[in-house]
């Protein structure tokens, strides 16, 4: 065992940031729902703008982000997330906005409301958490489920001729001239996570510059709905997702 | 007869399906029925339990809240549920993973120790189903036959093959359950 | 030989849906309710019937869906829960208006807003005064049991039939919930009329057909409402279903629906049991209203409670049908709470009978 | 040479899903065979190789590790 | 100085927004009301007083962005037309149930459907007993002249504050259309005021502040309920608005809200030069709806006739003020349709005097 | 003066098409819609299909659709044409559907309802009458309003960083697999109105082939939107419009 | 006093502005007024019309099926208000482009050619203000000074060098009313 | 050499628009001084440069021209 006098406040190098509550998340073991919400409120915490910061939570399994960020919240209703943000940002310009949707929350319900607020450029971070499944009401497809991919509602797996094909949003949004900055980017290793964690924060020092929307994908896992373990989740993930989802920048300001 | 009956523990421990496979067997035996499940938060994790009404009669309402039997499987349920029997109602609660005993005086307690049997049976799948043995063997309400029959509804063709096993574990549970204090 | 199974209230109606020979379901998940569209995915009935089940992008996708399937002629439907349910206004305001039938399914939850998931009777007012715009009403069958879930499948798809209208199942948390012994009828054979109103195809021999609810002149939209008003006056004169429970007798009046209404008759039994006379009036329609029956009774009784899971809604209901003639209170619990006989009991003392 | 390093681990609000034992390079961490009050399997050091990159807290879901590491001499 | 103009009602609503120091405007057009986001952005209030103005992608959409601003505690508004009105049935009950405060414009035109453009009042249900799910409530103003929808821009603003809740102008085509002399108030200021309940960014000192409908513990959400009624029993109590035109000798009255009350007014002058001792009730509130007021006069009356531009929507609330104390009856013109006062004056004489 | 014998049946060579009803339509002088109309119906006529062609008009100038077209039509809720059409073609899948739609029923307020139907692959022919206007209300701002354009609700024209970016649903959908053949073309001239129509012929061959959504994008005027008359909103829409959305195919199936 | 009044011809004929200039005038006059346009379907072309009401009473009803004076500037117009006029009341129409005369016999009919005097006064957008005029000049409902002061409120700032031009077109109007038939 | 062609106008359809004038490739056709009844100046044919090559007839928004051309000697 490491030797005791280690464990001593100038020796720490990694902590729960305070922006950050101390309530336990209410997501299931292993869920990235968790990390994403951690590196967005180290991100708020290092940038020193806990008191500047307004947050949107979704309908989804995140309904509860409130709970979790220590920063003023309103809770959207499902899919209209970006269609509050802009409420929010146009009434309090000064403020960092963001938005925590999940993929049948921004991609289904809400693809009206993301597109158009991508498109008017709204000055504001959407964060898009795509696990290819409506884990909230428990595991039914989601417009990013995969060809194949089975869930409660395409049980025998997702038939493209009849149910659709994976929604790239994402690449979407990209198209858009009110777009800034679109990157995709993943939490489940702690590179992956350092690098939304980087992403997250350009998006926020955009914002600052009034650049107009960021939109940063993080293609996360939902072990319950996918009916995995965690591990195995995240290998899937892997192996299955990124293909169709590849992380990496999408669009970057010139 | 009316038998109001609360099934409550983790969500992974059958706790719906042993209310489920309880109705089939009344549905079996020709009674009435009702099971209602809680549906938590649209949110994962945390306790289920379920309400299963057995009657001779039509059954007013499936959601109650006193029982004449509940079925307890983790201390949070025990905590809940104790107090919610009806005066000479009946409190059965597996052994496993309680850190307190039941403290009704006016009710009869049974105690099932349903985790270290399946264990023993290699089988933790048939846990529920030892439960339900000690329960019927308190509180006969359905004959056995009826129960399987009503099993052979629930399980999918392709699992019948363990109706055999789970009969089994039925009788075991009918022989480890165990009265703790008689009240009444 | 009968079909005899237990069943939860959500899978039954999707059993029903396609015994029912229904055409097509299109539908977004929300709980308590997603149990009718996962069912169907697996019970594929594409194959079994020809029934085309799709997951729409969102509730309001789904009712404009149901609106095109509808304006062929095919018996269509949706089911939702609540919030869903407000996002489908227009379009069944639209639906009314252009005269299709479909059927549409409320779930509901405790509101308002996202509110919670639990059981409620908190959408009465939308359901029967019309949560859309414009002069429409919706035929609303309100099930206490999965028989009844089951049952009224069938008959909101004839009723949506016979007036061309809209048919909104109201049912609850608990009854989608909840299983229950259901005996199944058989499988009905899907339509294969061609409706004279319905877009299938221009023939030569007649002017092509026209969905719609839009009328220019004024001249002609009173006339599209007076046909509608005309409409909504037979259906109150042929389909207003109810139940009574020991009225015969009673000097007090229980009005309840749905599932409150089996709590009530829980309570009732109790009351009896106490000595006190009290029937109890189920409606199984909530529009078309029992005004006459509420209102013949209230020549009899010292007092009438309506009790709803809601903070008094049918309450208002029934005034009218009483008008004047007794005492009316309401009882409720709500946001996702479900009385119990006891309190029902207590109320029905200290508000009715003590009040 | 890595230097040493430690973690503290909040066993209570643990899940279990092993996450972090997979972002170890070092094979600090494994399960616990007992759990904590919520019946999760929680995790544990096993060895002293902790180096203090903090990868594993970086990637726990649940926020549960806090990481120290020598100060490197001056 | 009087500001002294004539304007039209729905360009009267948008200065009056402006000046009752309004921060932000979402629309999306709509006959009969497309003047009130037309005229912000030619008076381009972002320059006047820092006002926001956006054109809204939809309906749906513009609900949201009202809720968002509404949440930071700023005056935000928002106006539509039926169809559009009903599509923000969800967004309105979220609303209500996060408890916010803003003020929502109905100029109303017939259905239901597409319908048609022309004056209507058929949205009264939908305004008074709630169009979206849920128990909850609409303050809903009911202007009868340009005059007063100016002012209800005001008073929306000041109630939707005080009461924490949405706030409905229910107007109409003819309302909204209608060029009349107009008093303009002063410009206020724009709100400075920092609400504790407001999402402007977490202080050092207090929790972070959240704006949510959602609760998921029934009990929870039932506390959520009970605040809500009891805030409503408090409007009830305090915010009855009505006026009585020559009720106090009446034999006969008249109900009547909105552009119908104007017509029905000029019938009951005609009434009153045959003879005919007829009053007129006007709700300026029809919710809170002047329940007492009507009840009073019902005990002087021998009927009273309901009169709507609807297939009788408001006699509901007008048959349950009366109570049965006498006879309640609805005459109504629709689809667009504006009755006249000639045959308002024959309906009273055919269904109350006659009848 | 022609002689007046060439004016006979045998020397016929253009005539109103059947299937487009006597009614005069509403229209103002010179508006594109008209043409647009025509050359869709007379596609239906020559593929012999009028009796197996359900359409769907939307909420806008051409709600009326359904007096001129002589097919069996449904009006639909403003926006949801693509979700009536998908209900019509799912359970009646041997007819031809087409939705006509214009820019603000399809890239406003029914944004989520065509880019989901176009993922889906819904099997039918999306018309999509650009304009740059609400035509029907009194002109106001459409999503496809240029830059600096004027309207009734951008009267002192489109300022992008306010009021948000012209949106190219065209271009959007393209990038959708569900779509078959994507197209943007304009009726303004003798060639543009007879590529339109060929356009709109293949659609529906495509249709028949159940190949996938197809889109036809009509760029068009609205001379009384644009306050200008039928000459000048044509030469308007050359110089202004076309640079912005210009004319051709984006996605032919291969 | 109560004048009741429809204006009514083609779109482009300024129908709503002359109801508006009245009724601005009415207000200078320190009178109720109202004014009502019909917005016909959501579509364009079409035929217009407005109500105007000018009184010294509160105004009940802004919109009316009969009238004091209906003003109408073409044949449907004719054609649909001519009977709306009230027994004894006014009818004014503009002479150029009407295919029959009026029929009624129990009110007062005056025609005016506009047109032609604004070709004349070479500038067909006074047209209106031409109509005006011969309608104050049967029925001085307003002072002139009046009606040139709400002309003023009405027109922008930058349009205002063209009061006198409107103000002279009002004295032809004047000038070329012309009884057709005396009733009553 | 070019065919000889002649259009039909549907005078009470026509809206005065010019679409079709500006598409004649040899300007047979120009407005009327009159109106019709709903008060446009319609279109008539000025010339007889026709060609029948229906191009007025393709553009017209309101389907008011009839093409006509003379057939081509066998
Ligand atoms: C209007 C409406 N429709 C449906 C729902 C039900 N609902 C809640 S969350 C959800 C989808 C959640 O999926 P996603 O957005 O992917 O989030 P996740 O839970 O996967 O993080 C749905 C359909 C709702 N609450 N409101
Ligand atoms: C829900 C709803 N919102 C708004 C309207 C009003 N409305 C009718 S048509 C229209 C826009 C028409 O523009 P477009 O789709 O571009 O068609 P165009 O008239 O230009 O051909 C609007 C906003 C409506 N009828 N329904
Ligand atoms: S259901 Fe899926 S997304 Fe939701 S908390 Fe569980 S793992 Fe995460
Ligand atoms: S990642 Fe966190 S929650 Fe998961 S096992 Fe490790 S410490 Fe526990
Ligand atoms: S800090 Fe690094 S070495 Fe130490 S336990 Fe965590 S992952 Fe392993
Ligand atoms: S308003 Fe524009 S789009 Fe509509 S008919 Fe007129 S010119 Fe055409
Ligand atoms: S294009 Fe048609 S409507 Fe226009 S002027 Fe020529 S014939 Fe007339
Ligand atoms: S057919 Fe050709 S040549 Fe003849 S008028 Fe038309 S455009 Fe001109
Ligand atoms: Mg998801
Ligand atoms: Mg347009």
């Amino acid at each position: 065992m490491a030797e005791n006098n280690i464990i001593s406040p100038e020796n720490l190098v990694y902590e729960k940031t305070s922006v950050l509550t101390d309530r336990v998340l209410h997501y299931c073991p292993g869920c990235g729902h968790g990390t994403a919400h951690r590196m967005l409120a180290e991100v708020v915490d290092e940038l020193g703008i806990q008191g500047d910061t307004i947050g949107v939570a979704p309908v989804g399994c995140s309904v509860l982000a409130y709970y979790y960020f220590d920063v003023d919240m309103q809770e959207a209703a499902h899919g209209r997330a970006p269609a509050v943000a802009t409420g929010i940002k146009r009434t309090m310009p000064e403020k960092y906005v963001f938005t925590y949707q999940g993929d049948g929350d921004l991609a289904a319900i809400g693809t009206a409301e993301t597109l158009h607020a991508c498109n008017r450029g709204e000055n504001f971070l959407i964060v898009f958490i795509n696990n290819g499944i409506y884990g909230m009401t428990g595991g039914q497809m989601a417009p990013t489920t995969l060809p194949g991919m089975k869930s409660s509602t395409s049980p025998y797996g997702r038939d493209v001729v009849t149910m659709g094909n994976p929604l790239k949003m994402t690449e979407l949004v990209a198209e858009l001239p009110g777009t800034c900055f679109v990157t995709r980017q993943s939490v489940h290793t702690p590179a992956n996570a350092r690098k939304t964690k980087r992403a997250l924060k350009k998006a926020m020092e955009y914002q600052k510059q009034n650049k107009g929307t960021c939109f940063v994908e993080i293609v996360s896992n939902c072990p319950s709905g996918w009916k995995m373990t965690p591990a195995e989740s995240n290998k899937w993930m892997e192996e299955n997702m990124f293909p169709y989802y590849p992380l990496g920048d999408i669009k970057v300001p010139s | 007869m009316t038998e109001e009956i609360i099934i409550a523990g983790f969500g992974g421990q059958g706790v719906l399906s042993m209310g489920q496979i309880l109705c089939y067997g009344g549905v079996m035996q020709g009674k009435e029925v009702s099971w209602m499940p809680s549906y938590g938060p649209e949110m994962r994790g945390g306790t289920a339990n379920c309400t299963a009404i057995i009657s001779n009669q039509q059954i007013s309402s499936p959601v109650l809240t006193e029982f004449d039997t509940a079925i307890v499987l983790n201390q949070p349920s025990l905590d809940k549920f104790e107090e919610a029997v009806k005066p000479g109602g009946l409190l059965i609660y597996e052994v496993n993973g309680m850190t307190r005993k039941p403290e009704r005086t006016d009710i009869s307690i049974f105690s099932i120790p349903a985790y270290d049997m399946s264990v023993k049976m290699n089988n933790t799948k048939v846990f529920n189903m030892i439960v339900i043995g000690g329960f019927l063997k308190v509180r006969p309400v359905i004959e056995l036959e009826n129960v399987i029959k009503g099993l052979e509804k629930v399980l999918p063709e392709r699992y019948h093959h363990l109706i055999k096993l789970n009969e089994e574990a039925i009788h075991k549970g009918m022989d480890i359950v165990k009265e703790e204090s008689a009240a009444v | 030989m009968k079909d005899l199974r237990l069943m939860k209230g959500n899978e039954a109606m999707a059993e029903a849906a396609i015994r029912a020979g229904a055409d097509a379901y299109f539908g977004y998940p929300i709980t308590p309710q997603s149990e009718v569209i996962e069912y169907l995915m697996r019970e594929n009935p594409a194959e079994r019937t020809g029934m085309q089940v799709l997951q729409a992008e969102s509730e309001v996708a789904a009712i404009n869906m149901v609106y095109g399937a509808a304006g062929c002629g095919k018996r269509a439907m949706t089911t939702s829960s609540s919030p869903g349910v407000s996002l489908m206004a227009e379009g069944l305001s639209y639906i009314a208006g252009a005269e299709l039938p479909c059927l549409v399914v409320n779930v509901v939850r405790g509101g308002p807003g996202l509110g919670t998931i639990q059981p409620s009777q908190s959408d009465y007012f939308q359901a029967v005064k019309g949560g859309g715009h414009g002069d429409y009403k919706l035929i609303v069958l309100a099930p206490a049991t999965v028989q009844e879930s089951v049952d009224y499948v069938k008959l909101g798809f004839e009723l949506a039939f016979k007036y061309r209208n809209p048919v909104m199942i109201l049912s609850d948390g608990i009854i989608g919930q909840m299983m229950e012994k259901v005996e199944l009828f058989e499988q009905q054979p899907r339509l294969t009329e061609e409706f004279s109103w319905a877009t299938v195809g221009k023939k030569p021999d007649r002017d092509s057909v026209i969905v719609t609810s839009l009328q220019l002149q004024s001249e002609e939209q009173e006339k599209v409402n007076l046909r509608l008003q005309a409409k909504y006056r037979e259906v109150e004169k042929n389909e207003v279903r109810f139940e009574s429970y020991e009225c015969d007798d009673a000097e007090y009046l229980f009005v309840a629906f749905g599932s409150c209404a089996r709590i009530t008759r829980k309570a009732m039994e109790m009351a009896r049991g106490k000595g006190i006379r009290v029937g109890l009036l189920r409606p199984q329609t909530v529009y078309p209203f029992p005004y006459d029956a509420i209102n013949k009774l209230a020549g009899q009784v010292k007092g009438i409670l309506s009790v709803e899971m809601n903070a008094g809604q049918m309450v208002e209901d029934v005034r009218l049908a009483v008008n004047g003639k007794t005492t009316v209170k309401h009882f409720g619990r709500f946001g996702g709470m479900i009385p119990s006989p006891a309190e029902i009991l207590n109320a029905l003392e200290q508000k009715i009978i003590g009040g | 040479m890595a230097r040493k390093g430690d973690v503290v681990i909040n066993i209570e609000s643990c899940k279990g899903c092993e996450v972090c034992i997979t972002a170890c390079p070092n094979q600090v961490l494994a399960l616990s065979n007992e759990v904590n009050s919520k019946g999760y399997h929680y995790v544990m050091k096993v060895n002293s190789a902790c180096v203090g990159c903090a990868n594993c807290a970086v990637v726990c879901p649940d926020a549960v590790i806090t990481v120290y590491r020598e100060k490197r001499k001056q």
